[in-house]
């Protein structure tokens, strides 16, 4: 193997790119239809605002810590940012802004908290999953809001280029920020020093609670984000929007390699994995799979992918046995 | 208040209006409690109010679980009890769980009506109130059928697998088509939820448009979901038929993407039966050969209105729900119920 | 011409019950390596913490050029120009070295993107001078303990600390890298450097300190004086009272005995190759090798922990196949005393009983009855008396007790366990001098009742004062077997000859 | 509750005096919430002290805290279970079918059903163990197959053919106001207590959950002791399950929501409230049952404040976060009182 190849190989993106280009493969081979424009829009829809969601709870992971409100904050944002355009009759800019803005608070608190109080997250993002997913329930009384403005749903229907929806733009602009951050900026180097060693980023004059903090911030901006979208994809503010986010969140991340103990996210594995969980839903319906193994069927596509990766890795690992 | 459940509000006045059976103040307490947050029940809480009022009750409550669980539910529902509820309208959770919970309550003195969704037999319920889930889905069906062409390949979205209601639907909906010499072609559930609803229906469509003529939605937000999907596609060769009142529904039926909705009742669910649970405190009790129905669970059904609704009806739906309330509120205690 | 850089005067620090630190005070100059010497628990590590700011002083005070400091943290510290190299790593493993060097200087702005290249620049001026050929861009994880031992002097280094603590900077350096190490901190002091050199091993203080503080049971037992005229046993005698008492080695030749654990043309998973060796019943022979050799890997391989791919392992006289861990303790009484006593030895959140009794558990455990601590102190807690552990309790957490008693827990589950062969490795890491001369005295004593023990140490002086026989490991091969003299200078050499024939060859 | 990052530092607790040591614990500090909260709702809400409001808060907890013991006996290697909830209604479906289909007698189906949970457990630990995957994504995977195969064979079929032995169960009252699944649940939490206190087993589950390396050295078989991790929670969720099939009177597969999801936040709730690391090798049985009756007491207390329906989960969750930081503080106060 050339030296550029084996590093290519050993990156951990890898394994994963490799997975879902054999998934697009077999699934177009059997159903050509697959490859079409307008399949790959639908594609690229479920991937922009799923993405999101899992670099919410990427953001989380980094620090070795677990934010279980990702959905509730989605939800909240969404139906603020329908409300806002019903009820209170703002221009769409204002109200995502707005919304955003509320996205980062509802992480900031849950930061903040965390980092007063050195509870662990895993309770405090608990008890706040509670708090916003009832305040959602509070404001909405289940009910949807439908004013959704023109130009909003238009976003979410059509399309910048080919067949490349416009929701796609956001999520590509903050995949290579948040790529920025944690391989460029000091923000984001301290997250990740952060999750792989505490105590060590605390030795080294690095405040664990203000990085606490920013990646909790990050976390509710993102999960916002993927909630604003969603509204302008479903022209609707659903109340029950992020109730399905949490599996989803850490599935993605962690079926593209990541490692829930902290310290080691990758933007690109974590999106492929997004890629993959799309690939194997979509499959599933294109296959027109009886609706009852449709389940078994995805848990053995998920246990296979993942498994797969790991393979690769065991291989790489061998011969590095010997130090 | 959507604008719906306003227009059933009124509804619900002007047949207090025409009510005579206003009853003196007493101390029915009674609790309307849905299966989970959801749209469709919404103009329970009105109904309620109305009911409260029109019959002198000491409360008709809408009473919402936090989540769509069962077990929540049912928490509820004990809570209800201890705090001194009598009567209890319940959507339930699962029509086989909430049947132990419902014996429980009868147990304590408290009548119970399903509304909305029956509970299956054997059941403490004195009687199901609500829409035949499987002939609403079989109906619906027909009518879609009846829009399409010579071609005539459904696909059919519906609602979780767990819920039992969702096997009738689909049995329901194969029925139709295949007295009709229609196919099903594809059937995808599990997608009572806007994401999934989204990203398979969406990628159904991509992948298949051309193969299929038209829609059966059985479930809420698949109706909604599919509504947007064609009007997205801008394609009017895919018949539709949808399910329940939301708005997006009802403009893509005026805008002519969806044919048409099967329409339920629920204010007139929750007004009368909050009207039967005080007759039946109040001593009275089902008769002995009232008709009852039977659909696929219970045999102690009543049709609390169930109908298709195309774009000639959809401005002046609400009229023809009210007229169904009336029409069954007016013989409700005579057909019904014995009381002394 | 010195200077008093910085000075704590009678500081005092306690914790619930107990007086950690009494008026104890410290001075350090301008180009002087100062030593910091102390038993376990005589107070070092509340006054290095104190030092950089971790603690605060409950009495007395700190100054700096004079001048009367408090630090509020370890961040203060450093901007205070006070550096210190942790006993524990504390690198980001998945970081580059030259982000680890840097990483304090980043924190000033958050959102100023870090320009890498200067950071590899800057942080390749600081490997040169230490004389590592280490590519800054390499991620920590992938260096040896060694040589990240390095990198966290080269990051102490570089933010020009005018005052820089070095706890046990040594303890898993080779000579070599120690003598690379020391000529260093010489040219650090050289250029007007106050270092604070803290140390278990007194030959390495008296190379290279020149001033020194004593601390026992709390307090000051010497503070702050020169070196000068200061032998090795006045040092012991100031650290723990009394004078040394060094083990006699003494030869002993049991190849006679039975042989309890042999291995035959043995390869492994992980890379050995036609390995011979033999350990008779009461004897003690020892496994030199540089680090990489293959030491730790082989014994784990005995255990059952890798697999053994060819040859023979006979267990007394037996051949057998060992196939797991718990197959080698349990049925063929092989315990291994693990030189990572953090991650592999202990269980450092569980308690001193639960520690000393995990060997013993499956022994005790009768059908149904309950295993209760009771039965379980009673096995055990004979051992732990023996081995003098200091321990306010048996239910004491592990992980609060010093590095010395710690190890005496980790060979108190083996004596337990009554295992017939013993793998011991490296097993004074990190522990004060009477613990290390007591575990010496206790293994010689466990192999003249009859254990066969495998000794795996990098520690030259005390592979010397130990074995009967010595054989030598290099690249996953045995290069040879030696008798051991008890002479330190000819078996240091014969054992270097071995090692260094095969590169040379 | 659940402090694993407290800040008492190692150095001052072991000096504490053993009364002030049992002031500083997880279960004290849950004991103290519960009784403060049970004060302020037998004052403040009607009915909370009502003999059948007490006896249903004991039955719902029982639950809950059998499906917190679930996840609980799993976070001890530091792993998660998320396939508790599928592993359970599988159970508890195949205990339905037994009786219902295959007409097995009742204490025979019930083995079966455990073994069959045991059996799935033990599936997901073996492949945890081999693949050397964590167990989060293992049973992700695992979640969705086990159920989807019981939906898949049985078509989302209830089963309620039990017989009254096991349905009177949920129903019986002993002493008015306790249930007897509260019973079973203290049977099982005091043989857990026993497992991790007396036992060799117990004491290596500990040992490989805190270290599995070190533990592994020292002779523990970590792999094996993992799978029975695995194994055990997969035979507590089947109990849990069949407890709620005893209170539904009826095998549902909804009984635990979609995929069994709906278990997942009391599975957590539960041990994490009662201070078991979820890094594994530190557990409490007593905090775990503190900490899910606690969270049952809470939704309780505030159904029956009657605060209005929707906001409930607000509450819930702000009542949470006040109960962990009152706990919090309680610690830290001790802590600065015992420094001074």
């Amino acid at each position: 193997m050339s030296p550029g190849l084996s590093r290519i190989v050993r990156t951990d993106w890898f394994g994963p790119f490799v997975i879902a280009l054999a998934a697009i493969a077999i699934v177009a081979a059997f159903n050509p239809s697959f490859l079409s424009p307008l399949n790959i829009q639908v594609l690229l829809l479920a991937i922009s605002i799923n993405a999101l969601i899992a670099f919410s709870q990427m953001s989380i992971i980094a620090i070795g810590q677990m934010n279980l409100s990702v959905g509730a904050i989605g939800g909240l944002v969404a139906i603020s940012f329908a409300g806002m355009m019903e009820v209170w009759g703002f221009p769409a800019p204002v109200a995502a802004t707005l919304a955003l803005a509320l996205g980062l608070v509802c992480g900031l608190l849950n930061g903040l908290v965390i980092a007063w109080t050195g509870i662990s997250a895993f309770i405090i993002t608990l008890a706040s999953l509670s708090l916003y997913k009832g305040i959602n329930l509070g404001i909405t009384q289940a009910q949807p809001f439908y004013g959704v403005l023109d130009a909003v749903k238009a976003f979410g229907q059509t399309n910048v280029l080919g067949p490349i929806p416009w929701l796609a733009v956001p999520t590509a602009i903050v995949a290579l920020l948040l790529w920025y951050m944690f391989n460029r900026l000091p923000v984001g180097r301290f997250i990740l020093a952060v999750g792989g060693n505490q105590h060590a980023a605390e030795l080294s004059g690095i405040s664990v609670g203000f990085t606490v903090t920013v990646a909790h911030a990050i976390s509710g901006l993102l999960a916002g984000l993927a909630g604003i979208l969603l509204v302008a994809r479903l022209q609707i503010g659903q109340p029950t929007i992020g109730d399905d986010w949490l599996i989803l969140s850490f599935a993605a991340p962690v079926i593209g390699g990541a490692v829930l103990a902290g310290g080691h996210v990758s933007i690109p594995a974590t999106l492929l994995g997004v890629v993959i969980v799309a690939i194997i839903t979509q499959a599933l319906v294109l296959f027109n799979i009886d609706p009852y193994l449709v389940q078994v069927v995805l848990g053995f596509l998920i246990l296979g992918a993942v498994g797969l990766n790991r393979f690769r890795e065991a291989r790489l690992e061998r011969p590095a046995g010997r130090i | 208040m959507s604008r719906v459940t306003r227009v059933l509000a009124c509804a619900g006045l002007a047949l207090s209006v025409g009510s005579t059976a206003v009853l003196a103040a007493d101390d029915s307490k009674f609790a309307l409690v849905p299966g989970g947050p959801h749209p469709y029940f919404s103009a329970w809480e009105q109904a309620g109010k109305d009911a409260a009022r029109d019959f002198g009750l000491a409360a008709a409550d809408y009473k919402v679980p936090q989540k769509w669980e069962l077990s929540q539910q049912n928490q509820l529902l004990e809570s209800l009890l201890s705090q001194g509820y009598n009567g209890f309208l319940i959507f339930p959770g699962d029509s086989v769980g909430t049947g132990s919970t419902a014996a429980e309550l009868v147990a304590n003195g408290a009548p119970v009506i399903a509304g909305a969704g029956c509970l299956q037999d054997p059941s403490d319920a004195a009687f199901c109130l609500g829409t035949d889930t499987g002939n609403s889905a079989y109906l619906g069906t027909k009518q879609l059928i009846g829009a399409l062409g010579d071609s005539k390949r459904i696909v059919h979205f519906t609602g979780f697998l767990v819920d039992p209601n969702t096997q009738l639907r689909i049995d329901a909906v194969q029925r139709a088509a295949d007295e009709a010499g229609a196919q099903v072609v594809q059937v995808i559930a599990d997608i009572d939820a806007p994401e999934p609803a989204e990203e398979k229906i969406n990628a159904y469509l991509a992948a298949h448009a051309g193969e299929v003529d038209g829609i059966i939605t059985t479930a809420w937000v698949p109706a909604v979901v599919a509504a947007n999907a064609l009007r997205k596609i801008g394609d009017k060769r895919i018949k539709m038929v949808g399910i329940d009142h939301d708005e997006v529904v009802l403009q893509a039926i005026k805008d002519g993407f969806v044919t048409g909705t099967m329409l339920q009742n629920p204010y007139g669910q929750a007004y009368i039966g909050a009207f039967a649970l005080d007759k039946l405190r109040s001593g009275c009790t089902v008769k002995q050969d009232a008709p009852l129905m039977a659909n696929a669970l219970t045999a102690k059904f009543i049709d609390s209105g169930t109908a298709f609704v195309g774009a000639d009806g959809v401005d002046n739906y609400v009229d023809a729900m009210r007229a169904a309330t009336k029409a069954l509120f007016d013989t409700f205690e005579a057909t019904y119920l014995t009381c002394q | 011409m010195t200077q008093t850089v910085f000075e704590a005067r009678q500081v005092s620090k306690f914790f619930p019950g107990v007086k950690a630190l009494a008026e104890v005070s410290l001075d350090l100059h301008t180009g002087s390596i100062h030593a910091l010497l102390g038993e376990n628990g005589a107070g070092k590590s509340p006054l290095i913490k104190i030092i950089t700011g971790v603690y605060r002083p409950d009495e007395g005070e700190l100054f700096l050029d004079g001048n009367p400091i408090a630090l509020t943290g370890p961040r203060d510290a450093i901007a205070n120009r006070i550096g210190v190299v942790h006993q524990e790593r504390n690198l980001i493993g998945r970081f580059s070295v030259a982000e680890n060097i840097h990483l304090e200087r980043l924190g000033a702005f958050p959102l100023k993107p870090i320009d890498y290249a200067a950071l590899n620049r800057m942080a390749s001026q600081w490997l040169d001078e230490l004389g590592l050929d280490i590519d800054p861009r390499t991620p920590v994880s992938r260096l040896s303990v060694a040589k990240m031992q390095m990198v966290e002097i080269a990051k102490a280094l570089s933010l020009r600390s005018r005052v820089l603590l070095l706890d046990e900077p040594t303890a898993s350096l080779t000579a070599h890298e120690t003598d690379i190490l020391f000529a260093l901190l010489r040219k650090l002091r050289d250029t007007g450097a106050s270092l604070l050199f803290v140390s278990h091993k007194l030959e390495e203080v008296q190379e290279i300190c020149d001033r020194v503080t004593v601390l026992r049971d709390g307090r000051n037992a010497c503070q702050s004086r020169s070196m000068e005229g200061l032998g090795r046993q006045d040092l012991v005698r100031m650290m723990i009272g009394r004078g040394e008492d060094a083990g006699r080695w003494t030869a002993r030749d049991r190849t006679g005995n039975p042989v309890a654990l042999q291995l035959s043309e043995v390869s492994t998973g992980l890379g050995h190759r036609n390995v011979n060796l033999a350990v008779h019943k009461g004897e003690i022979v020892g496994l030199y090798g540089l680090v990489g050799a293959g030491r730790t890997e082989l014994a784990k391989c005995i255990m059952g922990k890798f697999p053994i791919t060819g040859g023979q392992l006979r267990v007394g006289g037996t051949p057998v196949v060992i196939r797991s861990v718990a197959d080698a303790i349990h049925r063929h009484g092989i315990g291994y005393l693990s030189e990572d006593r953090k991650q592999e030895g202990l269980v450092l959140m569980h308690s001193v009983l639960e520690n000393a009794g995990i060997t013993v558990w499956r022994q005790l455990a009768r059908w149904l009855a309950a295993l209760t601590d009771g039965t379980i102190r009673t096995k055990v807690a004979p051992f732990i008396e023996k081995l003098e552990v200091k321990t306010p309790s048996l239910d004491q957490t592990v992980g609060n007790l010093s590095g010395g008693n710690q190890q005496k827990i980790s060979v108190a589950k083996w004596l337990a366990a009554g295992v017939d062969i013993l793998i011991v490795d490296e097993p004074s890491v990190g522990i004060d001098i009477k613990t290390k001369a007591y575990l010496h005295d206790l293994l010689r004593q466990l192999s003249d009742d009859g254990t066969a023990i495998l000794l795996i140490t990098s520690d030259m002086p005390e592979m010397v004062a130990l074995a009967d026989r010595i054989v030598v490991l290099n690249d996953y091969r045995v290069e040879g077997e030696l008798i051991n003299s008890g002479q330190y200078d000819t078996m240091s050499h014969a054992i270097m000859d071995l090692i260094h024939r095969v590169e040379a060859a | 509750m659940a402090l694993p990052d407290s800040p008492a530092s190692p150095a001052t607790r072991q000096a504490k005096r053993p009364m002030a040591r049992y002031f500083l614990t997880n279960e004290f500090g849950l004991a103290a919430l519960i009784v403060l909260f049970a004060v302020l709702f037998g004052v403040t809400a009607q009915g909370f002290l009502s003999p059948f409001n007490l006896f249903a808060l004991g039955r719902t907890a029982s639950i809950n805290i059998m499906i917190g013991l679930a996840m609980m006996v799993v976070i001890v290697t530091g792993g998660l279970n998320l396939a508790l909830g599928a592993i359970g209604v599988c159970a508890a479906i195949f205990c339905g079918f037994l009786i219902q289909d295959a007409g097995l007698a009742w204490p025979l189906a019930i083995v079966l059903a455990l073994a069959l949970g045991a059996a799935l457990g033990s599936i997901n630990g073996w492949i945890t163990v081999r693949s050397g995957l964590h167990s989060f994504i293992i049973t992700l995977a695992t979640m969705s197959i086990f159920f989807g195969a019981m939906i898949f064979l049985t078509r989302a079929q209830s089963y309620r053919g039990l017989p009254p032995e096991l349905t009177s169960f949920g129903r019986i009252k002993i002493v008015e106001i306790v249930s007897p699944l509260l019973v079973v649940t203290v049977v099982v939490a005091l043989l857990l207590a026993y497992l991790y206190r007396l036992t060799a087993l117990g004491r290596e589950m500990l040992a490989a959950g805190a270290k599995a390396e070190a533990a592994e050295l020292s002779g523990v078989r970590v792999g094996r002791v993992f799978i029975i991790c695995h194994m055990l929670s997969g035979a507590i969720a089947a109990v849990a399950a069949l407890m709620l099939t005893a209170r539904n009177g009826a095998a549902i597969p909804s009984m635990a929501g979609q995929l069994g999801q709906d278990w997942l936040l009391p599975a957590f709730l539960a041990p994490v409230l009662g201070g078991t690391l979820l890094t594994g090798g530190r557990v409490s049985v007593l905090g775990t049952c503190l900490g899910a009756f606690l969270v049952t007491m809470l939704t309780s207390g505030l159904l029956l404040m009657q605060i209005g329906e929707f906001w409930i989960q607000s509450f819930l969750g702000l009542l949470l976060l006040a109960a962990v930081l009152i706990d919090k503080s309680r610690r830290m106060l001790l802590d600065r009182s015992k420094l001074s």
